[in-house]
């Protein structure tokens, strides 16, 4: 066992713990918070898995901006905590159900791949991944940045002040 | 020598199905896509570790387009969430549990 | 082929034209001629005419040619069915069909007095020639098929005057009484030729008599023969469907001489005749139809002792006939049958259309107002009834007489006595029940006399009554050459027993009826109450014809209408109907369950996505 | 069976009046009533007229598909469009004129929405000439729901006496049947290998194996069944004549359960024999209760239509007699007697219907009188009542005759019960005959009046077929027999 493989059973634990936590706090705060921890765990095992460029994305997009923007929803939206049971047992049961067979699936899929053989240590320098991506990928890149426009102007529709008299059509 | 790619494909899979419970069991529509977001977390978790396995780029490639698509998801979710909580004053998931019905009882 | 033997033979050309040219007339009545009625009666008169004449015709040019001639041409080929349409001359089809068309021509002639100004004129000859086409083409059938398409066709027409004038309910319901009745009896008769086709292969009339019934399944053949004669039962008025007879009367008067003589009930007994060597062949049908024939004599003649309705005696009379007729068939003697059925035409129509003249002038048919009305002022009609009822009761030297007669030998030739003892009672009933209504209108007993309305009978009624009476008078005469053209043998007229002494207990049973009738009707002092009369219960008995109405009333009420009917029209709703709609409101209902997993609920719908996934990883690994 | 192709595409011919006609009241505007219908007599009368002369123009001596036209359409499903005619739909394309041309004649007096009425009956026909001469099972299909779209329309706009209800439940029943038969007509073409919807090859003896031909009689059997009325799958019927329009009970009692019993012979015994032969005994005793069950079920309605409904429930037991008995007889007779009742109820309803929009009312018990009041409605009503009852010399006797004869053959007790029905069956239309024509006058009907000349066109129309084809029988007798021999020849 190598100093790596600490370092990545400590943040898997890190991650699945600040998950779980996150998933089950009745305040929406709580939650976001414990989950920038997770993203943040997930960057560091991003970096150890030498892709240092995705681990900066990480952290500047997933525990930056879209947590802000979770955060800043949920104050603006001001709800209330749910005095219900957390997880309601007519999905919880169902849910429970289809884990067991989800967990049966991954048990499958994990001894069945040559498991045996531990990774490499390798990196993604930022600028190769870069180039790579712009020659292999270019389209997709376009895609994607066509994706991010319109959801920008699907935001901007939907967000946008409602007329009364619209209110009245609904 | 960092450990065998299986345990990274546990990892994911492990905070897949955390995120999985998350979104079929939080009765709010913000926690959902908060486990929206843990699922695509953990695809991206299992895409590096394979990059890494079979020593290719692709993995990491795809792994950066999920997270463009989660920005984008979560801005557009987010948005209609408020669009939803300003039109009913809740964010149940349930229909019959908002305040102002469209569509009573289906 | 046959359109050549059409154009070169004047046998087969006669017979053609006779049985077609009715039908003209009706189609040319009910298409062309309905609002000129005068127009119409000419049509339809002259077309009869046009028959009687080719009838008699044929009648005189086979009179000493008695071999069957055959012609048929095919009228429906199927396959293994074929159903011909032809004709066969012989001496029961010429003389029935010469007696037929000779009572419908003075039927109407007659029927231009009677049915004067009816509104319904026009309709009324129109059926009249369907009627006659349709008994004219029976009598000439060569085939059973072909004899039962008009065999309905005579039940259709007798329906359609029954019920001339529909707006009153009781035609309307004779009408369909008798078209159903007897409907029962054709039920039996279908299925009587179906037996006979799978078990003789054929139902040419020529080859049923002859060799082709003989190879039968004697078991099929008795079968077969009561089938058939189911049949004759419906038509003929017999026990136990003779009800409808006398029901009939609710048509015009002059339909019902037709009816009673010549046409409706006599197809009956001229099956029976035109089958008679079929029937032979199994004794055991024969001794059934023997019993059938008695029972519906005395019957009926009960049934006429007590009723107050002039034709309604009339029409019981005729049941009692046909059944004489039926016993002296099935006693064997062929030729006392036809014969009795051919003078019975002639003084039975003569009956009705003396009473329809007295109905005509005074408007009633009961016996006991007509003698009030003064009904003997009527001299003619009078006469000629009472000419017939004494044809009817078998006074020599009248038809009825020599025709009873033979019959009469004929049973006497039985070995069971019981079935001529039974014979000899219905002669004295006949003569007591017609004498006796004779005796009530010749010998009012009320004081209220009303002043006789003069009415005169017009020449057109006249003359057929005068014609008639001639026959009832003379026809009696023609036994030996009639009996030597049937049966080519002048002594078949007596195929009996010698018994001197036979026609004197008819005509002392005859004149013993008469008698008793005149000691309490006739005679002045007479309370003109008939024995019957004086015990209640038997009255009852015979007035409600033996209950025999109220059972099919009943049967048909409860165990039709309300059993069998109501069973299916509310299994229908009930069973078949309901259990499909419920079957669908609880698909209805199901589906409803379903619906719930199409909650809305985004949650609900990832679920299933989900455990669609999970199960797609295990299928893919298992 | 020898198949001679047309020079002259009159089949199609009549397809495209059909579709000419739908297409020319679909332009006219709706205001034109009168144009309206005179483009729809011209149109129907045409289609008539050419069904009357391919009746004269078939060749019985050669016998056969006649009159074929065949052109390929989809070749790598093996579709194309395939139309011939022989003994069997000649007569129904008769059938189908004398029906559409008198029902556009009845229905002249047609005053709400004439336009889309017209236009639905003419698809609705088209529909059903497709399907009687088409001879490629895809087409037969197709056009069996042509042919059934627009009942509901006609029954659920135009109707009366709960009127969505039976339109509805026509509507599932008949859609039930032809989810039957597709899956049985697709299982045949793809277990004959064939590659073909043609159905002169597939009929082709050793296509299938008995099993197969079970299986899927069984199927055609049921689903064509529901169309033709088999017992106990007729409750659809009445309830549906009723509530039509004149002209659609005219059309739908006259031809479309005709379809029904068409698609049974056509389909399922052209292509299946052995399973024909399997289920005859099924099919005996379905036909036999049907004709018993009609006639009893009958007498205790009191509703004018719902009587004639059931009296056709009664009939077509003897067309599914007749087919049941595998013998040439009986298939003769059967489609003889599809023949007669189409004509026979056309005639009735269109009798019934004129009583209706006079007097209003359906109930017998409400009738009486009307020959007094309207001598020629009553008498039309009586001509098809004495058809209906079985009176000789009228058409639909023949029929029940030689089905008679032939089911006595084969199933004795059978065909005992059924000629038994018969004297029921006249007690209960004679009946009803007695409730409505006859009777003292009423004063409630005392004004109104009789049947115009004009209205009198069709009616006299359908008098006389039944007269013509009950005199002569065998005009359609030896057509038919040029179909049926070959057809029971060519079994194993």
């Amino acid at each position: 066992m190598t100093i790596y493989s600490a370092i990545f059973y400590l943040l898997a634990a890190v991650i699945v713990a600040t998950t779980a936590l996150a998933i089950t706090r009745r305040n929406m705060v709580h939650a976001v918070v414990y989950l920038v921890v997770s993203f943040f765990g997930s960057a560091l095992l991003f970096y150890l898995l030498g892709a240092p460029f995705l681990a900066a994305l990480e952290v500047i997009i997933y525990a930056g901006a879209i947590m802000v923007l979770f955060l800043f929803i949920v104050m603006m939206l001001r709800i209330e905590e749910s005095k219900r049971q957390l997880f309601p047992l007519r999905q919880w049961i169902p849910a429970a159900v289809i884990c067991v067979g989800y967990l049966a699936v991954l048990a499958a899929m994990i001894s069945g791949i040559e498991a045996d053989r531990p990774v490499q240590i390798a990196v993604a320098l930022p600028a190769a991944f870069s180039v790579w991506v712009f020659r292999q990928g270019w389209l997709v890149v376009e895609v994607a940045s066509m994706l991010l426009l319109v959801t920008l102007v699907g935001a901007l529709v939907i967000g946008r002040p409602v007329k009364p008299d619209e209110t009245a059509d609904k | 020598m960092i450990v065998p790619y299986s345990h990274i494909l546990a990892l994911a899979g492990i905070v897949f199905l955390l995120g999985m419970i998350c979104t079929v069991t939080r009765r709010n529509l913000i926690l959902m896509l908060l486990g929206l977001e843990i699922m695509l977390n953990a695809a991206a978790i299992a895409l590096v570790g394979a990059s890494l396995r079979w020593m290719a780029m692709d993995g990491q490639a795809m792994a950066l387009f999920i997270v463009v698509v989660a920005a984008g998801e979560v801005s557009l979710g987010l948005a209609l969430i408020v669009c939803v909580h300003r039109s009913t004053g809740s964010v149940d998931p349930a229909l019959e549990n908002r305040s102002a019905p469209e569509n009573p009882s289906a | 082929m046959t359109t050549i033997a059409l154009m070169t033979d004047a046998n087969l050309a006669a017979a053609a034209v006779s049985c077609a040219v009715p039908l003209l007339a009706f189609g040319l009545v009910m298409v062309a001629t309905r609002r000129h009625p005068r127009l119409s009666a000419g049509i339809s008169i002259a077309a009869v005419s046009l028959s009687l004449l080719g009838a008699v015709f044929l009648l005189a040019s086979n009179w000493h040619a008695p071999a069957p001639q055959v012609w048929s041409a095919a009228w429906l080929v199927s396959d293994a069915v074929q159903i011909p349409l032809g004709v066969l001359l012989d001496p029961v089809s010429l003389l029935m069909m010469t007696v037929v068309a000779a009572i419908c021509l003075l039927v109407q002639i007659y029927s231009l007095g009677y049915m004067a100004g009816d509104p319904g004129f026009s309709r009324y000859y129109a059926f009249m020639s369907l009627f006659a086409w349709a008994m004219l083409s029976l009598t000439l059938s060569s085939s059973l098929f072909q004899l039962y398409v008009f065999w309905e066709l005579v039940g259709l027409a007798s329906y359609l005057l029954i019920g001339f004038w529909f707006e009153k309910f009781s035609a309307s319901q004779a009408g369909k009484k008798a078209f159903v009745m007897t409907r029962l009896g054709d039920v039996a008769f279908m299925l009587g030729l179906f037996v006979l086709l799978v078990g003789a292969g054929t139902l040419d009339v020529t080859a049923v008599n002859g060799k082709a019934a003989a190879q039968m399944d004697p078991a099929a053949l008795t079968l077969a023969a009561l089938l058939i004669f189911g049949g004759i039962v419906g038509k003929s008025a017999q026990f136990p469907l003779l009800t409808w007879l006398p029901d009939a009367m609710e048509g015009p008067t002059p339909v019902s001489a037709l009816l009673h003589s010549a046409t409706m009930v006599a197809a009956g007994v001229f099956l029976f005749a035109r089958l008679f060597p079929f029937f032979s062949q199994s004794p055991a049908a024969m001794s059934v139809f023997l019993a059938i024939g008695t029972v519906s004599m005395l019957l009926s003649s009960t049934m006429a002792m007590v009723s107050r309705d002039i034709k309604q005696v009339w029409a019981y009379s005729t049941v009692s006939q046909l059944g004489f007729m039926i016993m002296g068939l099935a006693a064997g003697s062929y030729f006392a049958g036809v014969f009795h059925l051919t003078t019975h035409a002639g003084f039975k129509a003569l009956l009705f259309l003396c009473s329809g003249v007295v109905i005509h002038a005074l408007g009633t048919n009961d016996m006991f107002e007509i003698a009030r009305k003064n009904g003997r002022r009527l001299k003619l009609a009078m006469v000629c009834m009472t000419l017939a009822a004494a044809a009817l009761s078998g006074i020599p030297p009248l038809s009825g007489f020599f025709s009873k007669e033979s019959i009469l030998v004929a049973l006497a030739g039985l070995d069971n006595p019981i079935w001529f003892a039974a014979g000899l009672l219905g002669v004295f009933l006949t003569a007591y029940y017609a004498f006796r209504l004779i005796f009530i209108i010749l010998f009012p007993r009320s004081e209220l006399a009303e002043p006789e309305a003069e009415h005169g009978i017009g020449t057109a009624m006249g003359s057929a009554l005068v014609i008639l009476a001639a026959a009832t008078l003379g026809l009696g005469f023609a036994e030996a050459p009639l009996a030597r053209f049937l049966s080519g043998d002048p002594a078949a007229a007596h195929a009996g027993p010698h018994l001197p002494w036979l026609p004197y207990a008819g005509i002392g049973l005859a004149a013993g009826g008469l008698l008793l009738a005149w000691f309490e009707f006739g005679r002045p002092a007479a309370d003109q109450k008939g024995f019957v009369e004086r015990v209640p219960a038997l009255e009852a008995l015979f007035a409600n014809r033996w209950y025999i109405d109220a059972f099919y009333a009943r049967m048909v009420s409860r165990l039709v209408d309300r059993g069998v009917a109501w069973l299916c029209a509310k299994t229908d709703q009930r069973v078949i109907d309901a259990g499909l709609d419920a079957a669908s409101r609880n698909l209805i209902r199901s589906s409803g369950v379903l619906s719930t997993l199409q909650s809305g609920m985004i949650q609900h719908r990832l679920l299933v996505l989900f455990a669609v996934v999970v199960m797609l990883g295990l299928y893919f690994i298992a | 069976m020898p198949t001679v192709y047309a020079d002259i595409p009159i089949l199609s011919g009549i397809l495209l009046v059909c579709l000419a006609g739908l297409f020319l009241i679909l332009a006219t505007p709706a205001e034109k009533a009168a144009r309206i219908k005179k483009i729809s007599a011209v149109s129907s009368g045409l289609t008539l007229a050419a069904a009357v002369y391919l009746f004269f123009a078939y060749d019985r001596g050669i016998g056969g598909m006649q009159f074929a036209e065949k052109i390929p359409w989809i070749p790598s499903l093996g579709i194309s469009y395939f139309n011939a005619v022989d003994g069997f739909s000649l007569p129904m394309l008769l059938l189908t004129g004398i029906v559409f041309f008198t029902g556009v004649l009845t229905m002249w007096e047609l005053t709400e929405r004439v336009k889309e009425f017209f236009a639905l009956v003419f698809l609705l026909v088209l529909g059903v000439y497709g399907l009687f001469m088409s001879l490629d099972l895809f087409f037969i299909f197709v056009w069996y729901d042509v042919s059934l779209f627009p009942m509901y329309l006609l029954i659920a706009v135009w109707g009366s006496t709960r009127k969505e209800y039976g339109a509805m439940k026509l509507t599932l029943y008949l859609l039930a049947g032809s989810a039957l038969i597709l899956p049985a007509l697709l299982y045949l073409v793809f277990v004959s290998g064939l590659n073909t919807f043609d159905l002169l090859q597939l009929m082709a003896p050793g296509t299938f194996t008995p099993a197969q031909q079970r299986f899927a009689f069984l199927l055609f059997y049921i689903g064509f069944g529901i169309l033709a009325g088999v017992w106990p799958l007729h409750t659809w019927s009445p309830v549906g004549h009723v509530a039509a329009p004149t002209a659609v009970s005219m059309i739908h009692a006259g031809v479309l359960m005709k379809i029904g019993a068409f698609g049974v012979l056509r389909v399922g015994i052209f292509l299946c024999p052995e399973g024909w032969r399997h289920w005859a005994e099924l099919m005996a005793l379905l036909a036999t209760v049907g004709i018993v069950y009609g006639v009893f079920a009958g007498l205790r309605q009191t509703d004018l239509k719902y009587v004639i409904g059931y009296s056709s429930v009664s009939h077509m037991g003897i067309v599914g007699l007749g087919l049941s008995t595998v013998t040439v007889d009986g298939l003769n007779g059967a489609v003889y007697q599809m023949f007669a009742h189409g004509i026979m109820t056309a005639l009735f309803f269109s009798a019934v219907g004129y009583i209706y929009d006079k007097t209003h009312t359906k109930a017998i018990a409400e009738l009486g009188g009307l020959s007094r009041t309207m001598p020629r409605a009553s008498a039309y009503f009586i001509v098809a009542a004495l058809t209906g009852v079985g009176v000789p010399c009228l058409a639909s006797f023949w029929g029940e005759l030689v089905v008679f004869i032939s089911s006595f053959k084969v199933y004795p007790l059978y065909g005992t019960l059924a000629v038994a029905a018969l004297a029921v069956g006249a007690l209960f239309i004679l009946r009803v005959v007695q409730k409505t024509c006859y009777g003292p006058e009423n004063e409630k009907w005392a004004n109104l009046p009789d049947v115009s000349p004009g209205l009198a066109v069709p009616r006299m129309i359908l008098v006389s077929v039944i007269v013509l084809f009950g005199l002569f029988p065998s005009l359609l007798f030896d057509l038919i027999r040029t179909a049926s021999m070959p057809l029971m020849a060519g079994l194993p």
